[in-house]
């Protein structure tokens, strides 16, 4: 048996799958009607409007949406580096706008943030970046000098242990931003577009990382990214943002695999397995009358168990099916996707068998046709 | 230049070293303080006590607005109640570091402002507290502008502790003043202003040195 | 040739407030003065010198004898003003005699004032100097004390310190520009006064040497030696400011 | 016919396909052992060492490797921003190392560079930040207002013209980035991570800006990303930095079909469909007794043309054949990926079947056993 | 207070606001130059020179090791050639330029190497010339640490210019040291004092204010 395309994660242990969203944790994290406004000017479009949210204890939770959107002013009310204009948001039942100052720092001690920009601090090396955390909070040398060596073990960055920040790349700072944000065991961790920097292999290795301590301890994460694998590999629900309102929210399998808004369909696009550029300029809308090829786009939303059954297509669709684009994920274990194959079928066959087909699949799409040159 | 006057430019030389050393150490540590209270207290601050501010700003600008000399006549029963004496270094160095203090307030102001925001967010974000702020965020980060504006203050230093010739403390500008300008000693003013030139530049070229050495941003 | 506007060069103080009559007294001549009141020693003889006044009133003779010496100036004296006679003050002992040994006493650091006290010194009988000093001539510092018998110590102190810290000295010996700023009259707190009598400190009223005829010279000098100008030095400075005239 | 997944970019004219890299173009940019190293210490890594490299004219040429590779270094030697510490870099048959300034500004006007830490000019308005390569070319104010609104429309940033940077999104301050470095109409356009702050619409309309600019003016793209999808969506060839070192270099079909170097296959593979962690953790590598389903791994590494022929497998592997995950994309019109399928065969059936599917795929791999419990 | 004093403290405050806005002018244009001088020729600047670096640090280190006071006499013949005078205001314009220019020299020069160097490296980038570096980059960048450093120099100046008395230049600070001082009029002093005060404290306002109107980075 050929093991290097196993790659599930190894420290995963064997479990369940995920709890659905219809048992849903205490609420660690609620956004009540919060609103944000940067400009006093009535005709400035608001950052943030009638945010409603709840993000439960110990769960990971994705908050997508379009550059500008106001993702980040909307994690950044959470540890109150933003305060809302109105409404409030709630953390452990408590509103964070009614904290006294040793409240707020108390709060923010038990909270770690990555910042989509870093804000490193040029001044201190990374041990002394990372260390910051643990020095505030007034814990002994050598526990920090422990914890810190080992954080900076699990990020890759122990021989960059007494570079300043100007001396490392953009990955290598995105990374110190990350140990420092869990170097103290935070109970809630923000993640402002944490792995945006990091290659694929370093970003599969820090979620790995985050879904650990997520399992093991019970963190919950409030994570924006743009990378909708990320989304789709470690979050139980995500929110989509546009304009300031939240517009979808949910189970990511839902979310992901049938969006009912727009902007959703618009951030997945990309995800969905598109037809090429290259078929896409030979493809006609009616059937040439020589020999041709039809372009079937078959879809699965995801939201009935089952996977797509090769052989009954074939055995519907005919011996000429081929796989031409596309591709199945299973987001918590629901298989979801866009096949796009092609066929060999008659004008006058094609209606039938698309009829036979249609149980074999969401939704079945006839793309258009290519006549055979050859 | 007679041994007489070797001797004295030497005796100058000390008295400017220990005027501008004590002085210094005075004007760094509270135009620190203060420094750092303008931009903590300021309305956004760290700290916000707007009323507060606008009264320790006008008392700074209350003490730089005040001639030198002036200052020195006022602060006579201070200096005479701080360090027993109003007259030679020590008499110099109360003067010296309180009119200096608030420039170097003002400077050490500046610098600070010119700290991101974004930093000061990060260590907010990680439970700091103020005192942390200042101590890991904002100092650190200032270090080079506030080392290049110590330097500065040096310098502004060694040239005011000319004017503490005034109160018989003595010193290289002193000694620049009495020759050059009362006697007409070209001369012997020529030497000592080439010793002063040497002493500015050797502040100039510590502090820029130190300032390469922390700027740790490139 | 005559002119009816006069710069002035005067320093603050005394000159400054004696001026403030001059220029109302000159003012019935017909004769206008700018007073411009210049800080220092130095800058008065030079612009005098350079032509950018017409005279100055703030200096002694030796003094300008000094300068004049020094810097080549060709700058002659054509009236008299007044006399501030120097005296040594003391806030812990009541006479000359109740100084202890080895007191310290502060004396001026400029070289004409230096002269001046220590002359005061020696004339009253404190201290001796070299032979052969011509007062009206000769500068004498430190190093021509011939002799200290009480072994006092004389600190060279500026004159604005000395005269508010005379509390940190057993004695001083303060010019009266700064003495009278600290309300220290030489008639009334002094223990031992400069004489009057053959003081060669007399201040004058200074042009350059090519003005010594001008015609508004005598003017500006009837103005100043006027009644008005007598009756307020007497009230103003009681006794610690002489008319010379 | 259905056309909302045929979203292919509106101005795509229907182009061959790219020519291979086979018939290769005039140099642009070439790289003759380029080493830099950071640090006088003898035991530093460098942070590239002998790196060869020719990028034609008109090309898109992308840079992958993992984080602190060096990928930004190499960037920034090509307009001299970093002077190599051995080696030369050739632009247009001219070494950079050697210019005076009035050449080095002539090279830097040709050149636009995306910068991965944006470096926008915090005292100029987005509007003066995209102005300024056209107001230091000395172009007339007309000329640059029309240009300036032109791109900040074509980067969706047309009502932020008069903002700060420090008023923008991540995402906003990354296109007046990108906008700044187009401004100018430059031959070879620099990108060091110009689309990681993006959303997945917003990455896709800047990639056919790029396209569409390389297509119609032969533009040369230099293009570091940690985005795979970036890299097949737009690059012609792709090289692979790792510790500073060229390790594989070719057309993306290429390299990422069939990856040479295993610093290519760990940051492909979070690319390939890799087995969901919830199956893998039913997986058994023995055939268990009971009624069981096999799941194999056909690969498609696309160097042979021919679609997956989802029929003849399924007439091979038998009627249970179901697709769990996995796909295929096409790069360069190269069919690629992985297909994981589950079928119901018996340990004895399965070996024949097994080698009469061998055909039907580059590779097949057991990988493993899941007992149906239902 | 008297009429004839109202009158006096009018015409102080003109000829201080006259001295004060005229060097003003001359340090910022001047003092902004050479420090841009000297961070654009240092080793590793945008135009290295080494040599004449280090030889315009040492020009500025002499102008600010130089007592005023004896500056003011040094620089008498080139104040006779450049304003036709030596005494009044005008006279006291050169003298104060002169010695607060090397001062914001400096201040300049710590101000603009605050400026993040990926900022001059994207204008490199894109072709600049070194004066469009300078113009759109440098200059730009720091100007909210240059507002604050124009500040100090004001105040400073404004300080200095008590000094003008030595030349019979006038002002507010002569004002207040000729009676507060030379007639012990301390009355009057006060007055002339909370009229410096509000002066200082009119420009530090100023300062803030534009300071922060020209900081973006918030
Ligand atoms: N100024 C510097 N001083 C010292 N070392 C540096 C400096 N700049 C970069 N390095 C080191 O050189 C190596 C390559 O850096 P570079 O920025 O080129 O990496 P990169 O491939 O762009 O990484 P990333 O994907 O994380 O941006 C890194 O190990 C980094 O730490
Ligand atoms: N300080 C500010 N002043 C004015 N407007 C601001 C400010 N900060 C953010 N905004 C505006 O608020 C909106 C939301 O910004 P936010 O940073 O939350 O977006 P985002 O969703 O994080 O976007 P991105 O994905 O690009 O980072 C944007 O339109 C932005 O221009
Ligand atoms: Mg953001
Ligand atoms: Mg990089």
């Amino acid at each position: 048996m050929s093991q290097d395309i196993l790659t599930a994660p190894p420290s995963e242990a064997p479990a369940a799958p995920l709890p659905e969203a219809t048992a849903p944790l205490p609420p660690s994290v609620v956004f009540e009607r919060v609103g944000k406004r940067f400009s006093d000017a009535p005709d400035a479009a608001p950052a943030l409007a009638e945010v409603d949210l709840a993000i439960g204890t110990g769960e990971i939770f994705g908050i997508i949406g379009r550059s500008g959107a106001g993702k980040s002013t909307l994690i950044r009310t959470i540890n109150r580096l933003e305060r809302p204009s109105s409404g409030r948001v709630l953390v452990a039942g408590t509103d964070v706008g009614t904290l006294d100052n040793d409240g707020l720092i108390a709060l923010r001690r038990r909270t770690g943030m990555i910042f989509q920009h870093f804000n490193l601090l040029s001044a201190k090396t990374v041990f002394g970046n990372v260390a910051l955390p643990l020095r505030v909070a007034g814990l002994p040398r050598r526990v920090i000098e422990e914890r810190v060596r080992n954080l900076l073990d699990l990020v890759g960055l122990a021989d960059k242990r007494d570079a300043y920040p100007a001396q490392l790349s953009g990955g290598q700072k995105q990374r110190v931003g990350i140990a420092r944000a869990m170097v103290h065991e935070p109970e809630i961790l923000l993640c402002d577009e944490a792995t945006s920097a990091l290659d694929p292999e370093t970003t599969q290795s820090i979620l790995t990382l985050l879904r650990d301590i997520n399992r093991r301890l019970g963190l919950t994460i409030v994570l924006i990214t743009h990378e909708m694998a990320v989304i789709r590999e470690i979050c139980d629900r995500v929110a989509v943002l546009e304009r300031g309102r939240v517009v979808e929210e949910g189970p990511v399998w839902r979310v992901f695999g049938a969006p009912s808004h727009p902007a959703t369909a618009a951030l997945l696009r990309p995800l969905v397995h598109d037809l090429p550029a290259e078929l896409h300029a030979r493809l006609q809308a009616t059937p040439p009358p020589g020999p041709h090829e039809t372009l079937l786009g078959l879809r699965y939303a995801g939201d009935r168990r089952g996977d797509p059954p090769l052989a009954a297509l074939a055995a519907t669709l005919g011996p000429t099916l081929r796989l031409l684009h596309g591709g199945v994920d299973r987001i918590q274990d629901h298989p979801q996707g866009l096949l796009i194959v092609a066929v060999e079928l008659s004008p006058t066959e094609l209606p039938q068998r698309l009829a036979r087909a249609g149980a074999l699949a969401d939704r079945i799409e006839v793309l258009g046709h290519v006549p055979l040159t050859n | 230049m007679s041994p007489l006057l070797i001797e004295r430019c030497l005796r100058a030389l000390a008295d400017t070293l220990t005027m501008v050393g004590v002085s210094c150490l005075i004007v760094f540590a509270a135009g620190l303080v203060l420094g750092v209270t303008l931009v903590t207290t300021e309305r956004g601050g760290l700290f916000p006590l707007p009323a507060f501010n606008r009264l320790l700003g006008l008392v700074i600008n209350g003490f730089r607005a005040v001639p030198f000399i002036i200052l020195l006549v006022v602060l006579l029963p201070f200096t005479r109640f701080v360090v027993g004496t109003t007259i030679g270094v020590w008499g110099a160095v109360v003067p010296l570091s309180i009119s200096l203090i608030p420039f170097f307030a003002r400077i050490t102001e500046v610098s600070l402002r010119e700290v991101d925001h974004g930093l000061v967010e990060a260590a907010q974000a990680m439970g700091c507290r103020r005192r942390h702020l200042i101590w890991h965020v904002l100092l650190p980060e200032a270090l080079p502008g506030l080392i290049g504006g110590a330097t500065i203050a040096t310098v502004a230093l060694i040239g005011a502790s000319a004017m503490a010739g005034a109160v018989g403390a003595g010193g290289l500008g002193d000694l620049a003043i009495r020759y050059g300008y009362e006697r007409y000693e070209t001369t012997v003013m020529a030497y000592v202003i080439v010793i002063l030139i040497l002493l500015v530049s050797a502040v100039q070229l510590a502090g820029d040195h130190l300032a390469r050495v922390f700027n740790r941003r490139r | 040739q005559d002119l009816n506007r006069l710069k002035v060069g005067v320093r603050g103080g005394v000159d400054e407030q004696i001026f403030e009559v001059v220029t109302r007294v000159a003012a019935r001549d017909g004769l206008t003065i700018d007073a411009i009141v210049i800080t220092g020693t130095v800058s008065p003889n030079r612009a005098l010198a350079d032509g950018e006044l017409h005279a100055n009133s703030f200096q002694h003779i030796p003094f300008l004898n000094a300068e004049n010496r020094a810097r080549g100036y060709r700058i002659v004296p054509i009236g008299d003003t007044y006399i501030s006679p120097v005296a040594i003050y003391s806030r812990k002992h009541r006479s000359l005699e109740a100084l202890p040994q080895a007191a310290r006493i502060g004396i001026p650091e400029d070289v004409s004032n230096q002269t001046r006290a220590l002359i005061l010194l020696s004339a009253k009988g404190l201290i001796t100097l070299r032979s052969g000093i011509d007062i009206f001539k000769d500068t004498v510092t430190l190093a021509d004390v011939a002799s200290n018998p009480r072994q006092f110590r004389l600190i060279e102190v500026p004159g604005l310190v000395l005269a508010r810290s005379i509390v940190e000295f057993d004695a001083g010996i303060i010019t009266n520009n700064w003495a009278s700023q600290v309300n220290l009259l030489a008639t009334r707190d002094g223990i031992a006064i400069e004489a009057r009598e053959n003081n060669p400190y007399v201040n004058i009223i200074a042009v350059r040497e090519q003005d010594r005829n001008a015609p508004w010279g005598p003017r500006l000098v009837r103005a100043y030696q006027s009644e008005d100008v007598r009756r307020f030095i007497a009230e103003q400075f009681q006794g610690s400011v002489l008319p010379a005239f």
